[in-house]
């Protein structure tokens, strides 16, 4: 989680220092989501998730040198500097992408789930997503279809309390988005999302769920995004002291108090501060991709 | 059609279609199919009938009508390294999955570096000329000639439609198969694992004076058009390109380079068409060839109407293709 | 509802003699369903419903030579002969169209219920559609936004028991699908759909709670198609005996059965075999669109 | 941008978004406005910034994430007589409501024999330049040039941007309105109420050598083109379609009369691109007006991708368009 943060702020850094082109969004505050499910799955399990998705590709462990580079759009980046901060994917650790057109990768996720099930092994198909996802067409057919297949697929809504700016209850006629679950016969339940272990946990049972035939789930946890939409939003439609009762709740605050050595996290901190710092320069010191790659990976 | 039905190598287009499948499926374990309606009922065309009986409910699936679901469960499961083929049932309908088309099967590869390769056949019945009325019978496969990440083929014939059914079930990228619903009863003998290289067009018929590039219910009438022209002493070669993504351009260029005269014949209104496509890469790479301008028979500018009369005068006819080339051929 | 059964009947043979182009649906079997939400509307509510959408229409009291011109391609057809089977639409009595896109209408139909609202009127927008229709995203979007925005918007699932081919279960996880209607916390009901005047109430009460700002309600009517799903289609994987069943509960034989009067049924199903014969003969009789037709209104 | 905002008549693109709607909406009280986050925030890229304090929650509404919706609700309240303005966000979002566009919008009227007509309009924001990669970058306009029953219009200064936004406000038929994010900093004058006819292309500038017919991005790089070119003594017109269906076909064939050479500049790849069609009816219409091959200056058949240098050579570049003018005259 740690890692994660450092990662988000030197990016926060890059674009204030204007190197991030488009738009970026960070996952400060959600660290606890991605982390926590990310640690009960095993490493071969296909992973999707958004555009905010920095943090569960770290979570899978893959290099923040490429991280950056893609972030960057440097060659040596995950995507060979193609895809960007929206679309970081690293394959080789079954992370299957972050998806940028909202809802898009949960009929994916479905799929992914669909190869394990054909092929008889026993993945499981996690896909995180957000509170204003749940009102596209692409989530209901994907929900669907995963039920009435019993398809190995855990649905992680990380319900943040706003789409872009727009509160969930601007856009959404009820209040505990897991209900919804109960419309495809499948469990949903709601999780403290900046509580690691209790994230952890439930995604366990699913996943266990799932690998056993036992279907799909869906899960909604229970966080806050502790910045703005993306890289141009002040967040000033947050009500007054919103902000700050859930800094309280930080997650890597709540994790660290848990763990109550306050010398050891502190030296976690650093130690990863440093190697993040290092992986930035590192990052920053690689070429542009090469203009012979504009013409690769179409089709043929 | 029960399991030794698809032993028989003289089928006409429709049956074609199941016959392509199953021989995918014969050969490669990691190919299945799914599709709304396609499994225990055989589609609704009847297109794939028998398939759900050899292979079974695991291997061939009935879908929800969610057609979004439908395509992203395809590029999911070719990730994880299968080969799905998917059914749109009427190619128009492909317009709810637009996104999942376009954005993600189409760009996946491109956007991840290449770290993934999709593929995935979808195919999806296509074209005017039965009476669906203008949401069931559009020329869809224009949709996609302009999305770079997409294979597109369009066949024609029974042979075509099953050497590019195989094709494209063998190809490592993504491959919408159009199946023109208005040829059903076109006939052919399929040879059992049989080829058809996606990329290649098909020299119909030769002849000196003019080249005639169609494809699917439009080729047929070239044909039927260059056969009548022949008895006024105009000799046309007919070329079917058979794959509109990557075009066969070499092909017509080469007859070019005899006859001098391009007509082309597209089923639907010229803007955005593959027609139209050819046509400014011929005018612009063998403007020297042409000694006429070339021309595009095409629709008007209109959905697809229902009545009778008037979709007959909505799709370009024969009459249509020999006027043109009269006058091309005058020019 | 005799109107409509004795127009479906004539379509029948219309397919027979090789007359209708494309794709027809009927509706027999259904009717109540038609004929009793449209009683409990006012004729100025706008309504939309699918292809199979010939007993809808005739509901609302359109004219069956016109009905039948349109299904036969002819000039004088409801949509000038440019629509077709899937499309009657007869907008002078707020019929918005039969759609042929499943789920397709239902966005529109909430469009519908938004103009209302927007210029302050208080018409009802009440919206037709199949239980396969309800894993398809639009369905999803369309009941979201009507719940968020309060629309006046009734959705009435028209429950026979198959997609096309497929029955509920092959599709659907769930089996009350009015159950659905709780994702959008909004009320989900279930209704007889082969009782006309239990459909009549029923819609009435949506009706009513739309029209006071109450917001939309979705209502399962269950029904049975009697015939197959289109004109190819011989029904044979219908169970045995499950078709034979619902004929002893047939709308019509049912609604007789109330009324009790045996002769005065009879005269009106002769005086009304009668009415749709001679509409029939008219439509035969009228010429083909003419070829001008095909470039008018389009754009401009 | 508080209501006293909307009396500044000099504005850039981006300030002209909410002025156009602004102005339409006091104008008419049919006309309402609904989107994603277009409310009370103003817009991902604050192009609807005021509009919600002045007109309030009735008639600027934000919607949920349900792209099919905000279509569907845009069909049906234009059904009942009023004039929507929706906003789909990122142009290429509109592939998850391509259904609604294609096959319900665009061809309600004519389905229906003309009982209804929907006067829709929808924004999109569109284009590529500004590092959002694939599937926020793309040339969407290309996606309806071929479906019947739609406007297009795609606006590359402040006064068409304006103009043409009233006039697609007040056009009985669905409009779709491209505005390109690469343009927001362009400025101009607007003036209050002025409307740009749908259908009419202008002339930008007038040369006697070389026709340039380019839109948005690259209208302002053909003006860059040429005003090069005109020191090298090759004199071009520039003409911006503005409108890309119903296409003016009649000011492009006019210049060509004079300059005999046509270069169109065109964002994104050919195929399936209203250059192409454009090109295909020239080559047609005004075969015998042409010196030299007509050329399309576009971009490769791939993706857009994301690393600025890549996106830079996606794009035609000046050097591109100067490369092509020469070498069309040299011809
Ligand atoms: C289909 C589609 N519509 C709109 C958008 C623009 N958009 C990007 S993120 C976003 C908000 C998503 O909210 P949520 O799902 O809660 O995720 P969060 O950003 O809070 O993580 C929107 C509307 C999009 N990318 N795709
Ligand atoms: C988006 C879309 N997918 C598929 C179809 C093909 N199709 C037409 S009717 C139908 C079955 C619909 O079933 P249901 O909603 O139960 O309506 P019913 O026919 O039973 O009245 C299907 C799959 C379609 N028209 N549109
Ligand atoms: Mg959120
Ligand atoms: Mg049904």
């Amino acid at each position: 989680m740690v890692r994660i943060r450092e990662f988000e702020n030197g990016v926060g850094t890059l674009f204030h220092r204007n190197l991030v082109r488009g738009s970026t969004h960070l996952y400060n505050g959600q660290e606890a989501v991605a982390v926590g499910a990310v640690a009960a799955l095993r490493p071969t399990d296909p992973v999707t998730c958004t555009y905010r998705g920095h943090g569960v590709v770290l979570a899978r462990g893959s290099d923040p040198v490429a991280c950056y580079a893609e972030i960057l759009g440097r060659s040596g980046g995950l995507c060979g500097g193609k895809g960007g901060s929206m679309h970081l994917t690293d394959v080789s650790r079954a992370h299957y992408g972050s998806h940028a057109i909202v809802g898009a990768h949960l009929p994916i996720a479905v799929g992914l789930g669909l190869g394990a099930q054909y092929r008889g092994t026993d993945e499981v198909s996690l896909t995180f997503f957000g509170d204003g996802t749940v009102n596209i067409g692409a989530f209901h057919e994907a929900l669907n279809l995963a039920a009435v297949w019993s398809l190995p697929v855990v649905f992680v809504i990380e319900n943040n309390l706003y789409g872009e700016y727009s509160p969930v209850a601007a856009t959404t006629p009820i209040t505990r988005l897991a209900d919804r679950a109960a419309g495809y016969a499948m469990p949903g339940v709601q999780v403290d999302g900046n509580d690691v272990h209790a994230v952890r946990d439930i995604v366990a049972t699913a996943a266990e769920r799932a690998r056993g035939g036992g279907g799909p789930t869906l899960i909604e946890a229970l966080t806050y995004r502790q910045v703005g939409h993306s890289r141009s939003d002040p967040a000033t439609y947050r009500p007054e002291g919103e902000l700050d009762a859930w800094l309280e709740r930080d997650p890597i605050t709540l994790l660290e108090r848990f763990i109550g050595d306050a010398a050891a996290t502190a030296s976690v901190r650093e130690r990863v501060a440093a190697e993040i710092t290092a992986a930035l320069d590192a990052a920053l010191a690689l070429p542009e991709p090469d203009e012979a790659e504009l013409l690769t990976d179409v089709i043929g | 059609m029960s399991a030794e039905k698809f032993t028989e190598n003289a089928l006409n287009y429709r049956q074609t279609i199941a016959r392509s499948i199953h021989d995918a499926m014969q050969a490669d374990p990691s190919v299945f199919f799914f599709g709304e309606d396609i499994g225990a009922a055989g589609g609704p065309f009847k297109t794939t009938a028998g398939l759900f009986d050899v292979f079974g409910p695991h291997r061939v699936r009935d879908t929800p009508i969610s057609e979004q679901a439908i395509v992203g469960a395809a590029i999911g499961a070719a990730a994880m390294g299968q080969r799905p083929i998917a059914e749109i049932m009427f190619a128009d309908f492909a317009a709810v999955a637009h996104d999942q088309i376009v954005n993600q099967l189409a760009k996946y590869r491109y956007m991840t570096g290449g770290q993934v390769r999709l593929p995935v056949t979808l195919r999806l019945s296509n074209g005017a000329g039965s009476g669906f009325a203008a949401q069931h019978s559009q020329p869809v496969e224009n949709w996609y000639i302009g999305v770079p990440g997409l294979k597109v083929v369009a066949p024609g014939t029974v042979e075509d439609l099953y050497g590019l059914m195989q094709a494209a079930v063998r190809d490592d990228d993504p491959v919408l198969v159009f199946e023109h619903k208005t040829l059903f009863s076109v006939k052919g003998t399929v040879t059992p694992g049989a080829v058809v290289p996606i990329g290649s067009a098909a020299v119909v018929r030769s002849g000196g004076d003019v080249t005639i590039v169609a494809a699917q219910l439009m080729r047929h009438r070239a044909v039927e058009a260059a056969a009548r022209l022949d008895d006024e002493g105009i000799h046309c070669t007919v070329i079917d390109p058979r794959t509109l993504v990557p075009f066969d351009d070499e092909t017509v260029l080469a007859s070019l380079r005899e006859t001098s005269r391009l007509v082309v014949v597209g089923e639907g209104p010229a803007d955005g068409s593959w027609g139209a496509a050819l046509v400014a890469r011929v005018a612009r790479h063998g403007f020297e060839l042409l000694d006429a301008a070339p021309r595009l028979v095409c629709s008007p500018f209109t959905p697809v109407p229902y009545a009778e009369s008037l979709e007959r005068a909505w799709l370009p006819s024969v009459d249509d293709i020999v006027a043109e080339v009269r006058s091309v051929v005058a020019y």
